[in-house]
């Protein structure tokens, strides 16, 4: 399998042309905006919580497969979770596509981003939407 | 003659990345043994600081830097002493942006861009408007990829006080027609800055023919180093204007509270200069006089003429500027709604090395209809067989995200 | 063990003029070969613009270039994203200057600065007080050649909001005791500049022990390139500083009248920068890391006070600086009423290499009642028999002059 | 003879130590300020006028020994010049230092530092008391 297909296969695609929960929410307890200057990628993420728990979250902004399939899937698994649990699966999702490490199982589909840690240069869109939501908790944390 | 695979040849990176297609020289050229060597060979014997010179290496280093200045000037049929060395365009454009413009726009005089500019000649005029109340005003680009003349006329205007445009457009390809409309600027009183980033590197410039008062280039697209370019001034300009950066060398005398000020261009090189980079810049422009500019010029249409041909087969390819004499070697395209970045990274896996993203003209991508794009451009050292392989490498893409685009 | 007749063998300049004596480096040091090496790698194997990389060979270059800001902050004690890649030092206070001084300095606001600034440090500043109508005050130096810290603390006031400062003087070879000073500045709500030109090359530097907020250094003088510099920032007042220079990368999203910007510090680096001399600085910064800058520091203090020692015994020659564990490697002296020029001439014909002029300090001439002065400053491959190569042919150029002084 | 003894000679160092027409002119018919930044040297030159002639020449400033004795030597040369000539000199004496032509017999004493031309980077001394010169007439011709 070339580095290619290992890196788009069929459940990135799928999620990068309909990506799931995009679409700005309304009244978000939080909402931050990414940039990823390097390539010109941009998301907007919008979360609600109830107390530690994000009850939605949802995206705006576009970019390119990775960076919008690993925002569609982001925000699929972070809901329901604390944000300590969402910041753990930052520390898993990061491991892999940074390090290299293999796919915690709790990263169910975006294991499929696992080929990101072979193409440094796609690193940055695959940590778009991550960055945003970390920033997101600190701001509410900090607020 | 001509002939770009014995040029590839004076190219080190070359050699050294075999499989590379190198189409990114619109970002940053690569650079020639003569122009490393230049340098090296500079560290090595004769590196001192320069000016002020008490002693032979100090010499013969202020000679080299001042040599190097010589060069720009011939490569751009200026006067040395209107030569003033800079790190790069974005420089070159902050300086004239700044110190002519801080102290000379006032509230609602305008400052006349265009469309298709790149963001080093938009974003320093901005921060000077935001300063001074002056107003921007850019002219549109047409449908072809051209700028729209009758806009031109309709918004030149006696309250246009500068003029500032590129050359030659680094997504389009399109070189506009400089002169004429320097010309209608000096007529209304307005001064005119060139951005000569992309077109320096590829056509023969005379900058008097231009009707200009500014010309800013950088050294690294045109087979220089990073870290140094150029920007050309007129005399009777570069004489009246003041200072932008304050420290050694650019003064003349200094009380604790206030200075007095060296003539140009030294007026304008505060500090230690980015002494090898000039002698490497000088090295480059030598090179390229060299290959005569005309030449490269032909080349370059050559190329890309051949280039438009065959990526015009390439279905669902998307194509961006005009055709004709005034397009230069600066190819942009989407592949259908395929994200360029996802593009770029399947070209990469054939060993095509193209940019993506907005090439820093985020307001021309708007005008496009497009929030990036993916781009290939030549140099003196593109062939036919990189252009092919360009095509190659799109139609496998193609294969590849079949379904997805 | 430091060895400086070892460590001059990884100097090519020393091979190829083997009868030089450089005794000019404080205005810019020689270079190792690992340094002109890593260039040279870079421009042959990797070179392609940073960032918006979509291909391995530009992700090469971003890496290395990010590594080198690394490791100046490793340098430093300063965090990687406090790194801000400019010139040389003048571009670095002139950062600080314009971009914290024309957005934060009103009229009658005090800009602090001392009597041994290098025009670097003193144009920026004029030339913003002009713009805003801030008031330059300068602290006095004594006849030792020290700051007068009594006037320090009656100059010091609620009205000074940023005081800039040298850390060791390019004349006098006095280190200002600045932590101490800085932390006086805080507690009166000023912001510290801290001009590093001279003391990064020679002495260990933490910058969050020295109670600043800027921290401006040159490469070249260093063992790195001509074209590279730093300026480190405190994160919480680089967050909060507009930027300086518009253009590419330092943007978040640009429209035509308007834009907003990038994080520190990709929002102080507009254009492509100098990235072969960034990497060439961060080669630097490796090798004075291996040599450990305490050891250097230590070199240095022998080396000075050993030609203090025998400079003063040559007769009619006057020492300029303080002698103590204050005084780094720099001493500028006059041999009775000799023009230096003239000296300096004499000193070259004997293979000895010093500046000679104000050394960009004339203020502080003008404080030691001399129009000029020569200037011997030594670096890590300076031996003592360089020293005595000096005071030999000084003591030839008093024969030859005497009856003229 | 080292080049220091053939630059460094008798003349120039009286010239240097006691210059000759130093001290400013009253009245003076113009009057430029002449700068070495590679240098530091400064040089202020008077010239007064009786027509197209010369009738004194002063200079002010400091400088070593070069450009010091060269502002001398020059200010004697010229006194009693018409402008033309005086331009004249200052071609032959740049022969002489810039291009190290042998001196012209017209620059008499000013022949000692014909050595400068061996010394490229004290050339600039040499000429600024000329640059000066040049100058000066040059306003004079076009007030
Ligand atoms: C104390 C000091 N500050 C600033 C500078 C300016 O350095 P650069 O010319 O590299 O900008 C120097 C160098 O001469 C210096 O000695
Ligand atoms: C048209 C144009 N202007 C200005 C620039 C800026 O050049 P630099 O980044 O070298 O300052 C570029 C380079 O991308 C360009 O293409």
């Amino acid at each position: 399998m070339s580095l290619l297909e290992e890196l788009y296969r069929e459940t990135i695609m799928q999620h990068a042309q309909k990506p799931h929960n995009f679409g700005p929410l309304e009244n978000p307890t939080v909402r931050v905006g990414g940039n990823n200057p390097s390539c010109g990628d941009q998301i907007e993420l919008f979360l609600k919580l109830d107390g530690n728990v994000i009850t939605e979250a949802g995206f705006t902004g576009h970019g390119c497969a990775i960076s919008q399939s690993s925002a569609s899937m982001m925000t699929d698994l972070i809901r329901g979770k604390t944000l300590d649990e969402a910041l753990e699966l930052e520390r898993k999702f990061k491991a892999m596509v940074v390090e290299g490490q293999p796919p915690a199982p709790e990263l169910g589909d975006l294991s499929a981003l696992q080929g990101v840690a072979k193409l440094h240069a796609r690193v940055k869109c695959a940590t778009l939407a991550w960055n945003a939501l970390e920033q997101a908790i600190e701001e509410v944390r900090s607020a | 003659m001509f002939e770009p695979e014995t040029i590839k040849r004076d190219f080190p990176i070359f050699a050294n990345n075999p499989d590379l297609v190198f189409l990114d020289s619109a970002a940053s050229s690569q650079k020639p043994r003569s122009v490393i060597d230049a340098m090296t060979l500079y560290y090595e014997r004769d590196h001192a600081n320069v000016h002020r010179a008490a002693y032979a290496l100090s010499m013969r280093a202020t000679d080299a830097y001042e040599d190097a200045r010589g060069k720009v000037a011939r490569f751009l049929g200026a006067d040395t002493d209107e030569i003033v060395f800079v790190r790069n365009a974005t420089e070159a454009l902050n300086l004239a942006a700044h110190a002519w413009g801080l102290n000379n726009l006032h509230a609602g005089d305008e400052i006349l861009l265009t469309e298709m500019e790149h963001h080093a000649n938009l974003v320093p005029w901005q921060l000077v408007a935001a300063r001074t109340g002056a107003v921007i005003k850019a002219v549109p680009v047409t449908r072809e990829g051209r700028l729209d003349l009758d806009a031109f006329d309709s918004l030149l205007s006696e309250r246009t006080r500068i003029f500032s445009l590129t050359q030659m457009s680094n997504v389009l390809g399109t070189v506009n027609p400089v002169a004429e409309l320097a010309a209608a600027a000096r007529e209304k009183g307005a001064l005119t800055v060139v951005d000569g980033a992309q077109a320096a590197p590829h056509l023969p410039v005379r900058v008097h023919e231009l009707n200009a008062d500014f010309y800013a280039l950088s050294g690294h697209k045109m087979l220089g180093p990073t870290g140094a370019g150029a920007l050309w001034g007129r005399r009777e300009v570069l004489k009246k204007l003041p200072p932008f950066l304050g420290g050694g060398s650019m003064i003349e005398e200094v009380q604790l509270e206030r200075s007095t000020y060296a003539p140009p261009p030294q007026r304008f090189e505060a500090g230690t200069p980015a002494i090898a980079e000039a002698i490497g810049l000088g090295a480059a422009a030598d090179y390229l006089m060299e290959l005569g500019m005309e030449n490269v010029w032909m080349h370059d249409r050559q190329l890309v003429e051949y280039a438009l041909d065959e990526l015009s087969a390439v279905p669902d390819l998307i194509l961006y500027g005009p055709r004709g004499e005034d397009r230069g070697g600066v190819v942009a395209f989407n592949l259908g709604s395929l994200h360029p970045h996802d593009l770029a990274t399947a070209l990469d896996e054939h060993g095509v090395a193209v940019r993506t993203g907005h090439h820093c003209a985020q307001p021309l991508h708007r005008r496009l209809n497009a929030t990036a794009s993916a781009r290939a451009s030549f140099y003196v050292y593109s062939t036919k067989s990189d252009v092919d392989r360009l095509v190659e490498a799109l139609k496998k893409a193609r294969e590849f995200f079949a379904g997805w685009l």
